[in-house]
This record gives C-alpha cells, structure tokens and sequence, in this order.
C-alpha cells in the first residue's frame, strides 16, 4: 500500500517530545485573546516511535551520495566528510548577537576561511554570506551594477552576456538586478564562439557571466582574450563556480581575468547537498570590487592586547545585505574543516582526480556505445548522448534499478538528448566501471526489447510518476 | 589527508584508458600561465590535529552558562530524536529530488512540511523553504511587484532591521521604491497606503518583540488593493492569531524557532506560504502530490516552469538550492512536538518572558512600553547596551541585544527568555547585573571606557 | 548479485582514516625485532566514501526496532530514547582509573543507579557489574553458592530447581556454578506445577530460579508459597528479570521472596540491543547477601567537605570481580537517564500499557485463527500456536515479507510450534491490527495455496539460508 | 515523560477487546500484598529538565587538559566515520539476527569482524565477541579446562589485576586450582608446566606495559601439554608478532583499544580466537557462511548446537547476549584504519611512549627496567601513586595509574601514551610534575596528607 504520510498516524493525545510544563499564568492574562489564534494549527500527533518509524522509513525511501553513486553534471555530488559534522557542532550553540569578544573563536574562523577562499580563487576579498551558488551570482551582479552605478554608467550598461550552454541562474539572476540577458552561441569546439561572443560586446554591456569549465566539461581555452575583450569594453567578468571542482588547487579564476567569482561550498567544499540545500555561495572580488562588498565582512585588528577579530558592517558604496547574521555558519564551518584537512596538496589532488575519473568515464561510455558531445579531453564533467532510438529519460530511468542515481538529464539545452555526467574525484574506478557496465547492459536491453526501458524502473518504491497531473491540478498539501 | 580511492595502479589504468601519458595532460588546455604553482595555503592535517585545530578555535568563543539573546533567533528546545532523524545521511547526502523514483523520501517530508507551513499559517500554498526568513521577505515583495505591477513597497520599522536592509538590497535595482512606517510606541501605526503600493509588510511580534495588530493593517493594505505580507516566528503561530485568520495574503517568516540550532546565524530557513491566486508567482521549489504508474501515491516536484532551470530569464526568482534540510528538521520538530507540545512550549516561553521582565523591572530595568509582547522585550539601560553585553559576558551571561540607534530609543536593549529558561537562569542574570550596574569602581571604570 | 564483502571492496594502498604520522625511530630500534609480526593482518583497505557505502548498505539489509514492530517473547524489543544516547555522550571520555575524587559526577551516577534499582526490585543492595542478564544470573548463582559455602553448606547443596519453561541461560549458568539441574513441570495453568515443585525440594537445593511472569507470560500465582516451601528447606530464590518488564512500577521481586534478581537493562530500561549486545545485567540481593556481591561498589561517605562518592573493594565476603572496571558504564547512564525520565508513574505506565498490549494481542490473534496456549489474562507475552497444518516457521518466514519482524518461535519448548509474542508497550494498536492482519492473511495465503508459505519470504534480500550447509562445513572467515 | 502511544481512546477500546474493566484488572494474578503503591523514586523530569540533570552530573567531573592513564583502557585515535557508521539504528536497535533474511547487515558485518580478528591474531576462528578481555580470559581459561580435562591453570602475574580476579571468580566453583607465575624484573619468567595443567596463561604487552617472551611460554605450555592462552591487546598486534605465529592455542583480549570510546570502562568487547581443534568448545555466537534458495552468498548463525537456548545446562557457557554493537564499531574501525592506518597509529603511539618515558626520566621519574614496552611502563615514584594521581588531577592532568602493591614495587605507577598524545600534552604534565614534586610548602603538606 501506500507509505502513510505523518498527518496520516496522527491520532489526537499522542505525543513525542516533552518541553517544559507552562506553569503560570494564562495566555489571555498574559496577550490578549484578540491576539490569539482561534483553533490550534492541525499538526501530527505521534508517540516517538512512531516518530522515528516514519522518518526511518521516508529515508529508506531515498538515494543518496552515502548509498549510492550520484553523478550528476554540474552538482558535483562528492562524498561529506563525517569530520566535518564533528566541527560544525562545537559551533552549534552561539549566538550571532553575542558581544563579539565572547565569540572570537567564530570570528577568526571566518575570518581565516575569507583569506582562504580568496588564495583559492585568486581574489583580493571575499564576502561569505550568499547562501547558495544563485545567491552568490546575485551578490556579485549586484555589485556589479553598483560598480557601474557608482562609475556613472548604470542607465547605459543594461545588458549581461551569458553563453547559450549556461546554468539557469545565470540569466535568472541578471534579470533579477535587472539586466537583459544577450545569449552567444557556443562553437564547434564546445567553447564559447570567440567570434559571436566579440560581435555582442559593446558599451552597453555591464557583465559576462561565464563558467570554466563550461557546462560540457570544456575549458575555456580563450578565457584571457575573453577578459581582455569584455574589459575593453567597460564589462565586468562573472565566474560561476559551480565547476570549480576541476580547477581547485590548480588555476585560479582571478588569474583568468574575472573580477567577481562565486564558489559553491556544497559542491567544491563537500558541505553535504541536503536533498537541495542549505549550499552556500561565498563571493570573491577583485580590488577594485572591495567597497562594494555586502556586509558584515569580519577583519581582523591589532590591538594592544593582541589581535583581535570584528565585524566591519561599514563599506563606503555596500550593495547592503544579501542575508541576515553571518551566512549558512555551520557550512562554513565544515567548508574551512575540508580545507584545512585536505591543505595545499589535497585541494591539488581534488582537481586531478576529478578530472582523471570523467575522462575516464568518457571513454569508458563511447565503449559503451554512447556518443560523446564534443569528444575530446574534457575536465570534471562531460555530455554524453544515447545512441539513435534511445531516449535520454529512459536510460536514466533504467539506471535506477542498478542502484545508482541518474546523471543530469536534457542539460545543457544546446545538446539533443544530453546526459552531463560529472563523477567527482571520491568515486573509484570500479565504482565508474559498474555504471559503464550498466549503461551497456541498458543499451542492450533496449535492443533486445523495445518495451524494456519505457517501462523502468522495475523496483524502486514507486515507478513512473504522473507529472502533467502534478502540474496541471496542484495537490501541495495534505487536506484528511 | 584526503578522500580519494585512487592508488597509484589506479591512476595508471586510468590514464592508459584515456591514453595520456600524466594527469598534468589533462589539464593541458589550460594555458601555461594559469597554472598555479603552489596555493599559500599550510599542509593538509590529520584528523586528530584538525579537531585539535576546530576545539581550540570554539575554545576562544567564551562559555555561556544563561542565554537571553534574541533578535530573531533563539534557543528553542529541541528534542534528541529530531537531529537524530533529520540527519539521516540519506537525506543529509542526498540532492534535489530530481528523480523522484527514488527522492520519495525528501519529496514526502517536503510535501508534509509545506502542509505544516500551511496549517501554522492558516495559508494554502507553502513553498519547499527559502534562504532565511530575510530573505523570504525580500522575495515575497518581488512576488507583489510583479502581482500587482506596482512599483512601491511599504515596511513597518518593527521588521528585523536587517530583514529591511535585505529587502533594500533586492528592491534597489528594480527600481522599487521602498517606505518605512515608523513604530510608534513600539508599535506599527496604521499606515496610509497610496494606490500604487504594491504591498504592506509587517511582523508579527515586531523585531522588539511587541505583538501588532495585524488585522488592522491587513485591512490598510486591502483598502489600496495592496497585498499583505505578513512576517511571523512560526513558533509564535503555536497560540498566536494566524496570518489566514487576519487576511495575509502572504506569510513568510525565518523557521528557526521551530526546530534548528542557532549556529551562530545559520543555516537555518526561510518559508514563504500563500493564497491560491499567488500561486503561479511562487518563487522556489513545490513538491505535489500525483500517481505513478500503477496507481500509488506520490510525490514530485511541481509547477517547475516558475524555476531558473526551466525558465532561465523569465523565472519567477533565481533560487535553485533552497533549505531543505533545514526545513526538513522543522517537519521532524514540529512532528514530535504536535500541536500539544508546540503550545506548551510556547506558553511557558511567554509566561519566561513576562517573569523575566518583571525580575528585570524589580532590578530595575523598566519596560519601555506596557504593550503586550510575546517572548521577547525591550528595556532602556542606563549605560550603552553594548558595553552591558560585554560586562554580562564577563559573568558569563548573554544578553541584551542593543535596539539599534535608528529606533531612537537611546539606550535600549531586547531581552527574550524561551521554554528553556530556567529560574536559576534569571537569578544568574539578576546577580550579574547587580554587579555590573552597581559595580565596584574599577568595573565601573571599564564598563564606561567599553561604551565609548 | 551478491553483496560484497568489505575485504572484495579492498585495494592496497587505499584507506578512509588518517591518524597521526610515525616520526621518530624505527619499532626496530624501539622494541626489537623478535617482538614484530612478519607481515601486517590483511584488513580492508578502502577509501572513506566506500566504507560509508558497505555499511550503509549493511544498514539497509537489517530490521531494527527504528524501522519494524520486533515482538520477540521474552526479549522486550521495546523503543530505545534517543535522549539516552545523548546522555551517554557525556561521559564517553572518562577513564576508570582517573582519580577518584576527578570522576564524582559518574560515581554519584552510578550510586543513583544503585539506589532506585534496589528500590524498583524491592532489594537491599545491587550490583551493577554483570554485563548481561546471563552474566547477572553467574553473578547472583555464584553468590548463592558462596552463601551456602559460608554457611558449611557448600558440599551438600548441589542442585539448582528451574522449570521446565525456563530460559536457556537459566540451566546454563547452574552448570557453570557447578551445580546439577532439576527441572520442573508446567501445570495446566501455565504456572509451576507446585506439587512437583515441592517434591524436588530437599536439603540438596541450592537454588531455585523463577521468571515471573513465566515465558508462557503468566504470572506465578503461588509465588508466595513457592518462597515460602525453598526457604524452609534452605535453599534461596533467584529471580530471572527477563520479564521484569510486565511487573516493573506495580510489584517488586523483593517483595514476592525472592533473594536474588537480576534486571536487563536492555530490555526494561531501554537500552539498545545492539544487534545482540551490549546489554547489562545488575543484581540486586536481599541484606543477607549484601556481604557476598562483587566488587566494586559505589558507596557514599560523609566528609568534612561535605558527601562524597568512592569506589568499595573490600567486601568480606564476596564472589570476586565478574568483569573488569564498573561494568557496562554508558549502558547504566542510559537505563538512569530513562528511569528519571519516567519516575514513579512512567514505570508504572510501562507494565501497565505492555500487559494491556499483550492481552489485546492474544485476544486478536485468537480471532485471526491462532490457538493460544494456556488461553487467559496474561502478562507481557503470550504463546501462539499456528492452526494444524500450519507450521511455526513458515509463519514466522512469511511475516518477513510484511515488513514485521517474526516472534521468537519454538520457545518456550513446551508448547508445541510455539510462537512467543511481546509487543511491548511501545508499539500502538494500529500496530497491533496491522501485525494480527498479516497473521490473518498468512493462514488464508496458506489455505489458498499450500506452496504459498514453505517458499516465503519473497521480497528480502536473500530467502531461507541452508543452515545445514553452514554447520556442516563451518565458513567462519573470508579467505581470498 | 513517557513513550506510550496510548490515547485514553485507546486503552478504552483495547479494554473492550480483551473484555475487562481495567488496566488494574489485567493486574489481578498479583496477590493484593504484592502490589505496590508508589516507588520511592522521584517524579519524571521532561527531556530538558533530564539533559539539565545529567549534565549538571557530568559537571561534578574535572575537566582533563591531557591524560596519560592506560591501565587496559586507552584513548585512541578513533575517526568520526567509526561512530557515524556503527551507530546506524539499523544497528543500534535490532536484536540477535535469529531471521537471517533480514539481518545480514548484522550477520555480514560480524562475519567481516571475524575475519579481521582472525587476521589480527593470526588464528583461524574467531567469535562473534565477548562482554570483555576479563571474561574472556575465564571462558578461555575454561575451554581450555573442558578440552583437557585438567583441573590446573597457571596464569601469569603480568596479566591485568582485574583480569586475574575475574578468572579467580569464573574457576572457583569449579574447583580449578589457580596459580600465579610471580613476574621476574617486570616480565614473565618460564614456568614449571605440570601436567595436570590446562593451560597457560600469558599477556602481551603485560599489565605493565612489557613484552613478554610469549614464544617461550607458549613452548613451555604445549611441552606439558597444556594449552597456551595469550592475553593480548589488538591494537599492538598491528605490529607485534601475532598469536598465530608463537603457536598460541587460543588468543583473547579487551578490543576497546580498537574503535571503541574508555567510557568510564564499558562497554566495550571481548574478543577469543582460537585454533581448529579447539572449534566445538568455543563459547558465544559465530556466524558461518551459507547459501540461500537461490544460490546468493548469505550469513548466518551456526553451530548453535554449542549455545544455552539449544544445550541449556549442557553449553559451553551460559552467554546469550554478547557485545555485538561494540565489535561491530572495532570492524567499522579497522577498516577504517586498514592496515597501514592501524600500523602508523600503534608506531606513532610506541614513539610516543617513548618519548614520555625519556622526559619523565629527565624529570626524575626514572623507568623501573630497560626491557622494551610497548605504549605504557612502570616508573617508581616518590611518593604515593594515589597522591600524585590526586595532585595531578587538580592540574587537568589525568596520570599515573598505581601498581598494585602484590607486585611488590613499591611506589610506582603507570604512565601511557597513544597516537594521539602530544609533546604539548607531554610538556603539561611535566610541568605539573614540577609542581606538585616540588612544590611550595603548603602544597606538599597536602600531597603528604592525600597519601596516607
């Protein structure tokens, strides 16, 4: 049968947690009765048994890195380190409004991963507060209009220019600051087409938002002409982190020529996914961008007692505050546990063997009978195309009863049919030699049965969803 | 240290699979001139020295033996099973539920979640979390601008003061003008609202921590044709009169009260539940509930044409990663608790917070207005609260978050007391001021040469 | 396929852990090379991320009391709080052997712990060394053959009295005390046949060891005059806690007789099993006994500067030491932390709502077609038995395929295909229905089809094991 | 608090099922004098209150800046992952697997735990584990009894005091005579075997830290024809020569150093190996390969026909329970570690040691003898052990585990080191060495009066 929902055990008295007992006096004494609410709100009601039944068993009913291999492109699935949950939680009582020389502990850590994470990426500052990858390009757009703004070109530059293999955010944000977004094409080489790219600069250009890698795991081999030409012309230059993976520890975005870079600490920094967040998105700038920096920044000050740690809310042209208190701490705090673990080397190590294992299973599916988009040597990720008759969304969904979750499917959009695998560098290579054996396996059956692969998965929970009847009459709550 | 798998053996199948000759090819597109020689960055550590590292660090942070810092977080109680459940590495490690063949477990939690959302609210229509309740605010006003195509948002002054700077944030590149409304004695006066007012935006306790008269203001806003956004501590909407009750077309709000730790700020999340007619500009991730093929319940993610990944320019926000997990915690919180739990604990949090105040006025701390308020206060000090904060940690007590200047208050401070307050607590805090406001000279001179 | 072993994921030169790096002299040099093995012991070798896939793998192929209703008789697979752990967390790091005067907070734990079980059981003193209910029965047996040895009764008093319904641990440690076995019949009550009882009594007797309830789940009702009739030949009563759960909060062994009693902390007082253990087994003894406990004990001394907690080694008469340090030391903080979580009437509750859940049970399984041996108002647990032509374990294979966990089956060995079913106060009603459902429909499945059952389980990872194989050619390690 | 679904709704529809009045009337085979009316315990606190008490106890223990106390115990490296894994409910809370089809997660695992305690110790078979090295020393002592059918065991002094009690306890009843090998400048000297004699009992590192010349004690044994029984600690055997290779009969220990937490000395497990012949006399659980209906590799329980719940009065030993959870957490540990991890942890501990035992000599605190020991030695002490244990503890520093006056060595203590000491931790107790052996006046009246 169904797996029940929790308002679904819920029976009226039962309970699994026990706070304090209110003892004095009444709510209506105490507020009002006009201030309070008519019916109490129709929450479960559960015995700590049951409690922990159903939410043992909702995670049974859940792929995840630590069960299963996870490569989607551009997510950059790598393992969590339990060590860094050990860290996180001697943090996990303070208070953000504690007078500041009561928590100098806290303070220096951020303030040791803003330097960090500015050698890291080549920059001269660093603001951790963007909570995820999109806030992140958010904070760094908007810096960037404020950078033109306050060089008296925010009514001319309007336009952001975003390769037609870009995430989703890129255009998503620009509109958010308000810009127009100007596609260009990508050429055959799967780079940016240099050509196209030139053509659409021009004065009214504020930024260009590139990721290199790019979406198919290409690097941008022009990347310092590129920066050369959008400053020329007055633009700014925007570094989507979500690749980062395949050049931590080995090249710097800085030193390509971007002004602004956002890092994704779920992605490159192992803070765990948790099923779609909390990531978080610090935000690197060059000099020139300092000022413009969202606050609080913590910096560190000498004083006659020693160094001491504080929190600069005071940037002369700030684009304001992008979240309240310090950002997603705890993230951080497992972010600046990874790098210190891994020091200067293991960031090295990440990047090569990231880059090893998608080249590795480039090859391996071209053997397996797929077509590789734009074959040649790729860095963290690859886009990989099932062979005339197949369809994407059946191989992926056959995957899932080998045990392993599905690459990124039907991205980027300029690629038919695309599957954009990125296997990240903690995977093994017989755990990459299975996942080619199982694609092989699926081809064949697809030869073998039409009916096969339109029909997966045969053993998860539940198989093939209705989503046009999700969409199209919306049930977003339980009503009994 | 590191996490890889790979021996040396491992690397040379590898690069005799690809046919290179040195993982240093590979990056062979990559121009000379960027290749980094080495990161300033010190040696990796091994785990027993990187704990030594981490402990040494919390070691700074100064021990806390009673806490009445508030300000828009606060130290709920939190049982032992609700970690032990949310954290469950298969949902810890787990991503977007984009295959929810095998995501039902992250899509159902959701899915009950947005319908714990919706009962505390007493709204329809709850999204799968925000950033933080800062920045839900900012992306509810989005929401009316674009409802309404109206270019001018009103917000009392008794929301969080950096929810306001968030939404100035959000606001000034669109060229939305944004108004405050002035609290008066400490409270949000009924505001004229002018035509082109998009939406009205006040919370509900106020950041000092005094109950408003939503319904009121509600009935400002509608009177313009304007939306209601309505900011609220979803813990509060244990026993308070819900947004639904007051006619909110919007309630968004930080959910760390009802089932996080406050780490130091975050993570934690922001919820943004609505009315039916708001539905389409939702910004963030829905999950539904469907069939699949042979007629068994689900869950999936819905309505996906709002989202970046599908709408890239034209999406209703740019948000991709959300708090999941964060708000995962709440489900498992809010279901352990029930309704039962939840209003016991929010009663006792109240009854705290007005024993608190009046040991405080005994002390004497007056209160800075006789107006109901919920768990948290506002008292004038007769010394800068900054310098009271400091001289309290001495002693090991935190409190007194300083009402910021533009309050015009002078010197103030917020105390808050939750469930978890004991008396002992209180009498720590009675004790510590007794000795920092009637100090022996030498503290004295110290607790004025802070506050300069 | 098969599930791999850890050692197939092996690989030289990888590994998860990283302590800290050797950096000084050789072991050579240090301790001589006569005294090192020739070649390391071939553990696994594997990187972090597969460590954490076998053994959350080898998590999904387990039922646990956090994912299924566990009603195993006599093992009281009840819930195990979540706030215990927590507890325990707290005093991970302490070392016995830390002066006595740095470790007050855990000798005032454990002499708390001492006083309520004494007061939960109606002894005088308690031990709390045993670290399982069997060793807690070589604890109190020992005693009792210490007293008598004290007494000069030492070589005459040879026999230890169980009923034949008796837990297999009760004959076991008789043995292993030296004593010789006599057992007992079962009346048609349910209850020890007294005039049997009494005729096995004799000067000879050492001891007589009761559960009570029994595992037919029936209280001894003439347990006053079974006291009454072993202490008038001599002998003492040993109480076996087993079933302590049915009574614990409304009646105290003490107070039936009884001169010893052991409690298992891990099946009364909550703490996990562990898949087997550790559990804890303390003992409890009547004053004229209190001479003979095992060392050490907790005791409380005044002092100038106030009370104070120190360890007591020196009993005049006791057994000795039955394992090393204070016994099973986290185990204790979580049966205390859970015995101050209930108080007085929360341990009420327990016996209250797990005999109530029980009968509810026997009264729907009679309805479901099962036949219940000794059919009346029970205790804890009752015995089931499969309608003729039905057999024990096919039932007990089939409910596997409902995600339930089976009973214990063929236990106690006098009832014939005995199914002996605890569900423990924990569990709620609609757990009950849907577990006497399943039984239900387990007898229409084997009506409908013969073949049905013998074949069951169908949907677990591996079905019915050839344990004839695994005796009869013992594979008792992985060899490559 | 208590953890019972139970609605009044429910008990009243449960009571009408079974057709009795009330819950008391289940209660009715209690004799009327049997029940109790209320237990003099406390009233129950709820999950805050409770977390209050037990860390207000774990308050009332010192803090500990470094520790140097071994004794049997040590605190070892032990990665995050261990526990993380280990402590997986699935494993946490099932029972014994009795229903293999759905326990081979347990089953497995243990099978896996087996075989590395097989490689460890170089002997074949293996248990599924012990409730501790204590016990598991009697019950070897025992088998060794059983096989023999001799009545004498001789056990060396250099195994642990408690070790040696316990042993004392298990052959008492039995009337198994036991006899003690004096040690002779800290190590064992070769015994006159008789051949009456079951077995021959050693253990290496001993008590007090010492390599023993276990080739040479085991050929003294099986010259007799008594078994040889080696006592040894795991986590050395990483690197010193393993059971196997000095033709023990059966090996046995504590595996709490390693993967398991000191935790106040439990639990943590007991572990016995042991040679082919010596199979059908081995006590506890073991878990045999098997196949299943369809020819899949599986696991289960055999040779149960050894055990109480089969033999009842016949078994080899009455265990039931044995410390699955604790081995597991070892398995889990070590294969972690691997072989390379668990061979730079134990020579990184030796250096350790060694490095202590030079500055505690140049501290004046010098070594009892020069024979190698392993990660723990003996030092003879100016005053008392206790004393300047005590006198150490009010520094933060936890050292100096007394010897017991049966071995005749005067003042003296032992001091231990892991992987995980640093020359910090080593520089702290010197210090607090300095001040408590010399120290100003009053201080040393105070060591004076804690050791009498």
């Amino acid at each position: 049968g169904d797996f029940p929902l929790i308002f679904e055990r819920s029976k009226p008295g039962r309970r699994a947690a026990h706070p304090p007992k209110p003892d004095g006096e009444s709510l209506q004494a105490l507020l009002g009765a006009e201030h309070l609410r008519a019916a109490p709100p129709k929450l479960p009601e559960v015995s700590e048994l049951e409690l922990v039944r159903h939410y043992t068993g909702l995670a049974h009913r859940q792929m995840s890195i630590d069960g299963n291999f996870y490569p989607l492109g551009s997510c950059t699935m790598k393992y969590n380190p339990k060590v860094n949950e050990e860290a996180a939680k001697l943090f996990a009582e303070l208070h953000p409004y504690a007078d500041p020389d009561a928590v100098q502990g806290a303070l220096e850590l951020l303030y040791n991963l803003q330097r960090d994470l500015a050698e890291i990426t080549g920059m001269d500052a660093v603001t951790l507060q963007p909570a995820a990858g999109a806030h992140g390009e958010l904070t760094g757009i908007l810096m960037i209009r404020a950078f033109h703004e306050h060089r008296g070109e925010g009514a001319t530059r309007r336009v952001v220019i975003v390769p037609d293999s870009a995430h989703g955010t890129n255009p998503a944000t620009a509109t958010m600051v308000g810009y127009e977004v100007k596609e260009v094409p990508t050429a055959e080489s799967g780079e940016v087409d240099l050509a196209a790219f030139r053509a659409a600069l021009g004065p009214e250009v504020a930024a260009v938002m590139l990721t290199n890698p790019n979406t198919l795991g290409i690097f941008e081999t022009n990347i310092l002409e590129i920066a050369r030409a959008a400053h020329e012309v007055g633009a700014l230059l925007y570094y989507d982190g979500a690749n980062a993976n395949a050049i931590v520890g080995r090249a710097r975005p800085g030193d390509m020529g971007f002004d602004v870079v956002h890092l994704n600490l779920h992605k490159t920094f192992t803070t765990p996914h948790g099923g779609g967040g909390p990531g978080t998105g610090p935000v690197g700038v060059k000099a020139h961008l300092r000022d413009f920096l969202p606050t609080p920044i913590i910096k560190k000050v000498a004083t006659p007692e020693g160094e001491r740690f504080d929190v600069d809310v005071d940037l002369p042209h700030s684009v304001g505050r992008m979240r309240s208190f310090y950002g997603n701490f705890g993230n951080l705090v497992r972010a600046y546990t990874y790098i210190r673990a891994l020091g200067r080397e293991g960031l090295r190590g990440v990047s090569s063997a990231a880059v090893l294992n998608a080249n590795y299973l480039r090859v391996k599916l071209r053997e397996a009978g797929f077509k590789i988009a734009f074959d040649r040597v790729n860095m963290h990720e690859f886009v990989a195309q099932p062979p005339a008759g197949v369809k994407t969304l059946d191989v992926a969904k056959a995957l899932l009863d080998y045990g392993m979750h599905p690459m990124t499917v039907y991205f980027p959009l300029i690629v038919r049919e695309a599957m954009m695998i990125e296997p990240t560098e903690t995977e093994s290579l017989e755990t990459l030699d299975a996942f080619a054996a199982a694609l092989a396996d699926i081809l064949r059956r697809a030869q073998e049965d039409p009916d096969a692969l339109p029909n997966a998965p045969y053993t998860t929970p539940v198989r093939r969803l209705d989503e046009v009847k999700a969409a199209r009459k919306p049930v977003l709550r339980y009503t009994p | 240290m590191n996490y890889l798998p790979h021996t040396p053996e491992d690397v040379a199948r590898a690069l005799a699979a690809i046919g290179v000759e040195s993982v240093d090819a590979l990056f062979g597109d990559l121009p000379e001139a960027l290749q980094v020689g080495e990161l300033r960055l010190p040696e990796g550590l091994d785990e027993a020295a990187l704990l030594r590292h981490l402990r040494a660090l919390a070691a700074k942070n100064k021990p806390v033996r009673a806490s009445f810092l508030g300000g828009g977080l606060k130290g709920h109680f939190i049982p032992a099973v609700t970690p032990h459940l949310a954290l469950q590495s298969e949902f810890v490690t787990a991503y977007t539920p984009y295959q929810p063949e095998v995501s039902q477990g992250i899509l159902q939690a959701t899915f009950e979640f947005q319908t714990m959302m919706s009962e505390l609210t007493g709204l329809p229509i709850s999204n799968a979390s925000m950033y933080d309740g800062a920045t839900a605010v900012a992306e509810a006003a989005l929401l009316a601008v674009r409802h309404k195509g109206r270019h001018r948002v009103l917000v009392s002054q008794g929301v969080h003061p950096e929810t306001r700077e968030v939404l100035a944030t959000y606001l000034r590149p669109l060229e939305v003008a944004l108004e405050e409304v002035a609290l008066r004695d400490l409270t949000t006066p009924e505001p004229a609202v002018g035509e082109d007012v998009a939406c009205v935006v006040a919370q509900n306790p106020n950041f000092l921590g005094y109950l408003e008269p939503m319904p009121a203001l509600a009935e400002a806003a509608h009177a313009a044709g304007a939306l209601f956004v309505a900011v609220c501590d979803p813990f509060s909407l244990a026993v308070l009169k819900s947004p639904g009750e007051y006619g909110a077309d919007v309630a968004v709000g930080d959910g760390q009260t009802v089932g996080n730790p406050v780490a130091f700020g975050g993570p934690h999340f922001g919820f943004m539940v609505v009315t039916e007619p708001l539905l389409r500009q939702l910004p963030g991730r829905l999950v539904g509930e469907t069939t699949d093929l042979e007629g068994r319940r689900a869950f999936v993610l819905t309505l996906q044409a709002r989202e970046q990944h599908i709408r890239r320019s034209k999406a209703k926000s740019n948000i991709c990663s959300n708090h999941q997990l964060s708000a995962l915690m709440a489900a498992v919180n809010l279901s352990a608790l029930g309704p039962q739990g939840l209003r016991e604990a929010a009663t006792k949090s109240v009854q705290n917070a007005h024993l608190l105040a009046r040991r405080l006025a005994e002390a004497g701390l007056a209160p800075l207005t006789h107006k109901p308020f919920f768990n948290e206060f506002a008292v004038r000090l007769p010394v800068s609260a900054r310098a009271l904060r400091r001289a309290l940690a001495e002693h090991g007590v935190a409190a007194a978050v300083p009402v910021p200047a533009s309050y015009g208050l002078g010197d103030a401070a917020l105390f808050a007391a939750t469930e978890l307050t004991t008396p002992e607590d209180i009498d720590l805090l009675v004790a510590a001021l007794g000795r920092v406001l009637a100090p022996p000279p030498t503290e004295r001179a110290n607790l004025v040469e802070a506050s300069v």
